[in-house]
């Protein structure tokens, strides 16, 4: 059932979501950066602007994350478990951001593998997504099966802009029922008309959306052109950073390492982990298998758009061209396989 | 400009004074502008010159030592490349540097002009193989305002300042990796023996990167801003090179890149050096 | 650097082989007594001295720093000194500026003669420390 | 995982008085790796040592830590220990619990206690992470330097010289000989200084294994152990080797305006001269600052009645490069300027002289022929006042130390004066008498009770003139009075301290000396003659005052240490040096740059296939381990064996963590 519900109340509804748990959302701080943080008040709620610099992909599938803490004392050897991951709600995403969520949900749930420590935290995050209204030059999203400024797909509750600064609220999941169960004085039904509204946002939205990709044709393309001449000179301009990596909701690679601290302490701790990196292929003894900046520069992309598809039926992408926008070279991903030959 | 430009480099490439030429081109929008390189002579239409021109291309100088380069240059980037060749990273007979006039390049993200544009003092670019264009370098010195007025925090403000900054990084090592000086092999915060730097990221860590990044670039660094403007989170990296800059002029008389014979401060000591701090 | 609250003021001190561990041994000889919060460390010359274990010292809870070398021209491997000498208003004005105030890093000339001197800057340093956590 | 042993020695009670030595090794075996931790009461003693072997057997321990006293005073012994048990020496590491705990912190001994066992843990966390290390092997250059020709020097060289081994003695007045040389009988036997130097003094000159170099100076010094290289400044004498030291030219050279620095001023010189006649080489020097020719161009009187055409006057300072295996550092002293006392004249009084004037004045080839005459009006005395400690013994204003030969030469020079002149009477002021030493209490006695000296405890507060006679005033602390003593003339007893350039040789040779410029020795006790400097001896006056048996037993020690160290074939030097991980190095040759010793050296090559780089190289032979290189390198390629980058982290780690227990 769609609801309705206005921006004033949006905030009281932030308001009584920050009270009750941790809220994540869009603020802006004092060099500009907007980035998901922990709100103390709705009024700090900036949803001005399209994306956030980086991905609300670390509230839930933490930066580092530690296993588990190793503790040695006159008692013998203790294993101090991570603390239950706690509420949390991620307030402002935007539908490429929620179908990040929903990318590596299957990976870490895939076959008969579970991610504890991610599937945990998921199960405790609530996600509440605004359509957007204005995409970008470096927006994408349509190119992709599921993708649309309106797309629900990983979101909890879709809050759409509609007009006189109204919003059609469409809860999809339990999660997102319950927000507005808890705060239904604030939410209104909806009409038939709404979600006709809703048509035409859609429609006006994914018109701005200048470039759609045809990924069935690129992913075709991708495997003859493993050894092709191409990736000799595309990946120059590269600096073998992990920009791209880090703002991606999608990227999920990661590095376990262990430390110990003194005698008496250490802990094992996930963390995000860069394809682009030099060492993250190298292994013991030096050997590297993707030691040429190349060889890592198109592991990326056919990660994304080739092998992740075979395993998954879905790109590892959602559009969102963060990491067209976080590029210090301003390498453009939709160029990049677009140009494969 | 762009048509003498690419004229000069095709003539440069025909005549094989340089292998590859590293210019710029056009990127996803008009606002923005990415590194090109160019091997064939026939290619060189897709170079263009303007205030988008935002990366230090003396970065690729390093990455692509073997061959004979061309690398268009504003005048802070030439720099950059005297700095390597003084680091012997490039032979100075193995790159033609050409210089192209600026009025000053817009930061992508605020679209102002960048703060080291404003008193610019080589918009005409000096020590350049060849030099295109015309441009009128500023009367006024490099001003450190911002830095001095920072540097009168008290050190707990400073803290505070720089722990929210590195809250927000995300250690890409964006900054690290468009650093024309961080070339190192294996940068220190890629090793395992000893673990100089814990891949566990917070703001603590991220600081000792920051910290340590910072002091190996002191002396070296040409305050190019490169870092500051790669960053995603926007962390202001331009106070901290800015910082260097200063400390290497105030404290050795010394300014990185302008001369690739000298000796950098740290690499060299003078017999009556202050010790005005030492017990 | 880290948050952690300690008890103790600690404070790391490297010390050059040939002068100041000698002139610490010395301080031992002439039993001058000087705080026990300083952790001496034994290098071959402040010329060994990495600016990076300075900043690691901080980042791992160092509250206090203080390298020690040979007085200028003194130095057993004739220069290391003169060139710790320019690290050292470097790395510290660089510190200062990420907020690590600059009564918790100190360097000192003592001789393997000037035991009593070592004993003089450890207290001076240990005071230091002491006054930046004090008063702020 | 490592098998730590940890050992902590109470040193008798100078550790276990102030630190609970059983809590620290208790403590020490929580700490991972540590698979046993004992403590004794003196780990460097036969059975200490034992303890450590056989617990490397019984535990198959693989890396030790020993808690005891400085690195300084017994690492090398432990090493030593260690290698016996058939460990690498280098996978030893001490934990200084004495130098830097016990004895510093004795005002707590709770917090001296946490402190030893963090000391402790932080070897223990430096050791985890050393390497066995390889001994290396520098060849040795076998010949001496020995710089100083005064009794030390002689003797120092013609012993090496005994022994078979080349030397190059330099000294920078014309003549070797020295101080002693300038006195006139040496105390307690009253035996003729010259009598007994100058044969020696003969010997060096006729030493085929020695070659003399006077009038000579150190200028630069490169190198260490095994392989110094020297340059030796070889002033111009303006004779050349066609003397025969007839002495016509010195006879007939008609400049005296000169002051005989060997009869301390109190005559004229030439100046073409030899400083005496019984000087070593017999070879005058002419003095250019003085010489007539030299500052007019005109006179040339000597080169005219020199019988062999010895005289050039176009002699240049030459600069000679030496290479030695071993340095003997033997340059003496001064006495203390007595112009800096106000109560004794400020040196303006021309009665009040000083010892070694004195010494000049009694000795029969002096410039008085041994007559003991005033230098104001050459009458003889009556009443003499000799004043000790001038300069010594006084904190506040000269000099804190004790000069150690002044009690003695005092009553040394009273007893002569009698001897000439039995109608003189001499008083003697003094803080204390020190005479410790074969037969020196009884020479002093022999003093007071046979020659009638007036011995008077107390300072002397003024001197000034009445007439032609000096009145000394004094306290008589004995018997409390003041008193006053009318004398014809007053000898001071001046203290020693080290030549005016101590300090400028010492940091040639980078050798550490204390704040008046006397050289310290490796250890004041066990290695009295040895530097912080390995090849690098001292003897005599430039470590500290000292007496002529003293001094002579001080030099054949360098002696027997020089020869030790020149009896082997190769020298083992310590691997804790520098090396270069090429793979990770840039070849920004910063490291070249700053190495003080040129060990650095820059190549093309191949690190990896394919990867041809400009890239460093430590020449393992040149490298003196000081860490410049790695202080500086920035892409971390270099790193210092002993003291790597892996083991002061570790240290850094454990020293700024708490100690994880709290028992």
């Amino acid at each position: 059932m769609a609801y309705l519900i206005t921006k004033e109340n949006i905030k009281e509804v932030l308001n009584a979501l920050i009270a009750a748990k941790t809220v994540y959302a869009p603020k802006k701080d004092a060099e500009d950066t907007v980035l998901f943080e922990k709100l103390v008040n709705a009024s700090e709620w900036h949803g001005d602007s399209l994306l956030t610099h980086t991905t609300a992909k670390d509230k839930v599938y933490l930066q580092s994350e530690r296993f588990f803490k190793i503790k040695k004392d006159k008692n013998g050897v203790t294993i101090e478990d991570p603390a239950e991951p706690e509420e949390i709600v991620i307030f402002g995403c935007r539908p490429c951001d929620a179908r990040g969520f929903d990318v590596i949900n299957k990976l870490f749930n895939w076959s008969d593998f579970v991610d504890e420590y991610y599937t945990k935290r998921m199960a405790k995050t609530t996600i509440i997504t605004i359509s957007c209204e204005k995409p970008e030059s470096t927006c994408f999203c349509t190119s992709f099966a599921k993708g649309s400024p309106v797309n629900e797909t990983g979101s909890d509750l879709l809050l759409t802009p509609l007009k006189d600064g109204k919003y059609l609220a469409e809860a999809y999941t339990e999660k997102g029922e319950k927000v507005i169960s808890d705060n239904l004085k604030y939410f209104s039904e909806a009409a038939e008309t709404e979600a006709k509204e809703k048509e035409a946002f859609k429609t006006a939205s994914e018109a701005k959306i200048i470039k759609k990709l045809d990924l069935a044709a690129i992913k075709k393309l991708m495997e003859p052109a493993f050894e092709s001449a191409y990736w000799e000179t595309v990946h120059l301009p590269c600096v073998k950073c992990g920009a791209c990596t880090f703002v991606c909701p999608t990227c999920y690679c990661f590095d376990i390492t262990e430390k110990a601290f003194d005698n008496m302490n250490s802990e094992r701790v996930r963390s995000w982990d860069t394809c682009m990196s030099e060492i993250f292929t190298r292994m013991a003894g030096g050997v590297n298998p993707r030691s040429d900046t190349k060889k890592r520069f198109r592991q990326r992309f056919m990660h994304k758009f080739n092998y992740h598809v075979d395993n998954f039926k879905e790109e590892l992408c959602t559009g969102c061209g963060r990491c067209i926008k976080a590029c210090p070279v301003s390498i453009d991903v939709r160029k990049v396989i677009e140009g494969i030959k | 400009m762009d048509k003498e430009l690419q004229e000069l480099i095709k003539k440069l490439l025909t005549e094989k004074k340089a292998e590859w030429a590293i210019g710029y081109e056009k990127a996803y929008d008009e606002f923005s502008t990415r590194p090109a390189f160019i091997i064939d002579p026939a290619d060189t239409a897709r170079l263009i010159f303007n205030k988008y021109c935002i990366n230090n291309l003396g970065l690729y100088l390093t990455k692509l030592k073997k061959n004979k380069l061309a690398v268009v240059c504003k005048g802070c980037d030439i720099a950059t490349v005297f700095e390597l060749i003084r680091e012997k990273q490039f032979k100075r007979e193995n790159v033609a540097i050409i210089g192209v006039a600026c009025e000053g390049v817009l930061d992508k993200r605020t679209n102002k002009l960048l703060e080291k544009c404003e008193n610019c003092q080589v918009k005409q670019p000096k020590g350049a193989d060849f030099t295109l264009g015309n441009a009128k370098n500023s009367e006024k010195p490099k001003s450190y305002a911002d830095v001095v007025e920072f540097e009168k925090k008290s050190s707990k403000e400073k803290l505070e300042f720089w722990n929210r900054q590195f809250e927000k990084c995300i250690r890409c090592y964006a900054c690290r990796n468009v650093c024309p000086v961080c070339y190192c092999p294996d940068c220190f915060a890629l090793r395992s023996m000893p673990e100089y730097l814990s891949k566990h990221v917070d703001a603590d860590k991220n600081k000792l990167f920051h910290m340590i990044r910072m002091q190996h670039v002191f002396g070296r660094c040409t305050d190019c801003k490169a870092c500051d403007t790669a960053c995603p989170v926007n962390i202001p990296l331009s106070m901290l090179t800015k910082k260097l800059a200063k400390d290497a002029k105030e404290l050795f008389n010394y300014e990185s890149g302008a001369d690739t014979d000298a000796r950098p401060p740290l690499s060299t000591y003078d017999e009556g050096d202050s010790e005005s701090d030492i017990m | 650097m880290s948050n952690e609250k300690k008890k103790d003021i600690n404070v790391v001190g490297f010390l050059c082989n040939w002068c100041s561990y000698a002139g610490a041994d010395m301080t031992g000889l002439g039993r001058n007594i000087y705080p026990s919060n300083i952790k001496i460390i034994r290098i071959p010359c402040t010329g060994r001295m990495d600016p990076m274990m300075i900043i690691e010292a901080f980042h791992n809870g160092a509250d206090g720093v203080l390298v020690s070398g040979c007085h200028p021209g003194d130095c057993h491997y004739s220069e290391g000194n003169f060139y710790w000498r320019r690290r050292y208003p470097h790395l510290k004005s660089l510190m200062e500026h990420f907020g690590i105030d600059k009564r918790r890093f100190h360097a000192s000339w003592v001789s393997a003669s000037e035991g009593k001197k070592f004993a003089e800057v450890v207290k001076k340093v240990v005071a230091d420390v002491k006054d930046w956590q004090e008063n702020g | 995982m490592a098998r730590i042993g940890v050992f902590v020695c109470h040193c008798g009670t100078n550790i276990a008085g102030v630190v609970d030595v059983t809590r620290v090794a208790k403590y020490a075996e929580t700490l991972p790796g540590v698979r046993i931790s004992v403590d004794y009461k003196y780990m460097c003693s036969d059975p200490g040592q034992n303890t450590i072997i056989d617990a490397v057997k019984k535990y198959n321990l693989d890396r030790i830590v020993v808690a005891a006293c400085s690195p300084r005073m017994h690492e090398g012994t432990f090493r030593k220990t260690i290698e016996r048990a058939g460990l690498n020496p280098y996978l030893m590491e001490m934990a200084n619990i004495r130098e830097h705990v016990s004895w510093v912190h004795s005002d707590d001994k709770e917090l001296a206690t946490q402190k030893a066992m963090k000391v402790m843990e932080m070897a223990v966390a430096k050791v985890r992470r050393s390497e066995a290390l390889s001994k290396m092997f520098a060849s040795i250059e076998k010949r001496a330097l020995v710089i100083g020709g005064g009794i030390a020097g002689i003797q120092a060289a013609l012993d090496i010289a005994g022994a078979g081994y080349k030397v190059v003695l330099v000294e920078k007045e014309p003549s070797i000989g020295g101080r002693m040389a300038q006195l006139d009988k040496t105390f307690p036997t009253l035996d003729c200084s010259a009598c007994i130097l100058t044969p020696k003094m003969v010997a060096v000159s006729q030493d085929p294994n020695i070659t003399l170099m006077t009038y000579a100076e150190v200028v630069e010094v490169c190198g260490y152990v095994g392989q110094f290289d020297v340059k030796i400044k070889q002033k111009a004498k303006s004779v050349n080797s066609k003397c025969i030291g007839c002495g016509v030219c010195v006879t007939k050279c008609p400049n005296r305006k000169s002051l005989s620095e060997f009869n301390e001023k109190l005559a004229p010189r030439k100046a073409i001269y030899t400083p005496f006649p019984q000087a070593v080489p017999n070879v005058p020097v002419i003095d250019r600052e003085t010489c007539t020719f030299f500052k007019t161009g005109k006179c040339k009187i000597c080169e005219k009645v020199c019988p062999t055409g010895a005289i050039e006057y176009t002699q240049q300072d030459e600069i000679i490069k030496e290479k030695f295996g071993a340095v003997v550092v033997a340059t003496g002293f001064n006495i203390y300027d007595h112009s800096n006392y106000g109560e004794y004249g400020y040196g303006e009084i021309k009665d009040v002289i000083s010892s070694l004037q004195f010494e000049r004045l009694i000795n029969s080839s002096g410039p008085t022929d041994g007559h003991v005459v005033r230098p104001s009006d050459h009458k003889e005395v009556k009443n003499v006042v000799f004043i000790q400690c001038v300069g010594s013994r006084d904190e506040s204003k000269h000099r804190p130390y004790c000069s150690r030969v002044c009690c003695m030469y005092t009553a040394k020079q009273a007893m002569l004066l009698k001897d000439h002149y039995p109608e003189t009477q001499s008083y003697v002021f003094y803080i204390d008498i020190r005479s410790a030493g074969k037969n020196y209490e009884e020479f002093v006695q022999k003093a007071q009770n046979d020659y009638g000296v007036v011995y008077l405890r107390g300072r002397v507060s003024k001197i000034y003139e009445r007439g032609d006679k000096l009145i000394v005033k004094g306290a008589d602390t004995l018997s409390g009075a003041q008193v006053e003593v009318e004398a014809d003339m007053v000898v001071l007893a001046n203290g020693l301290e080290p030549k005016a350039n101590a300090k400028e040789l010492a940091q040639l040779f980078h050798m550490s000396y204390d704040q008046y410029g006397f050289y310290n020795e490796l250890h004041p006790k066990l290695a009295p003659v040895e530097t912080a400097i390995s090849g690098v001896f001292v003897a005599g006056c430039c470590i500290s005052p000292k007496d002529i048996p003293d001094t002579v037993a001080q030099a054949s020690a360098t002696a027997a240490k020089v020869c030790a160290l020149f009896s082997k074939e190769k020298l083992e030097v310590e691997p804790l040096i520098a090396n270069v991980n090429q793979l990770t190095c840039s070849g920004c040759e910063t490291c070249y740059n700053v190495c003080p010793y040129s060990a650095i050296e820059m190549e093309d090559k191949e690190v990896r296939r394919g990867d041809m780089r400009h890239v460093a190289k430590v020449l393992e032979s040149v490298c003196k381990g000081c860490g410049a290189c790695v202080g500086s390198c920035y892409c971390k390629a270099v790193d210092l064996k002993g003291f790597s980058d892996r083991q002061v982290m570790n240290q850094i780690e454990t020293a700024t963590t708490e100690l994880s227990t709290n028992d």
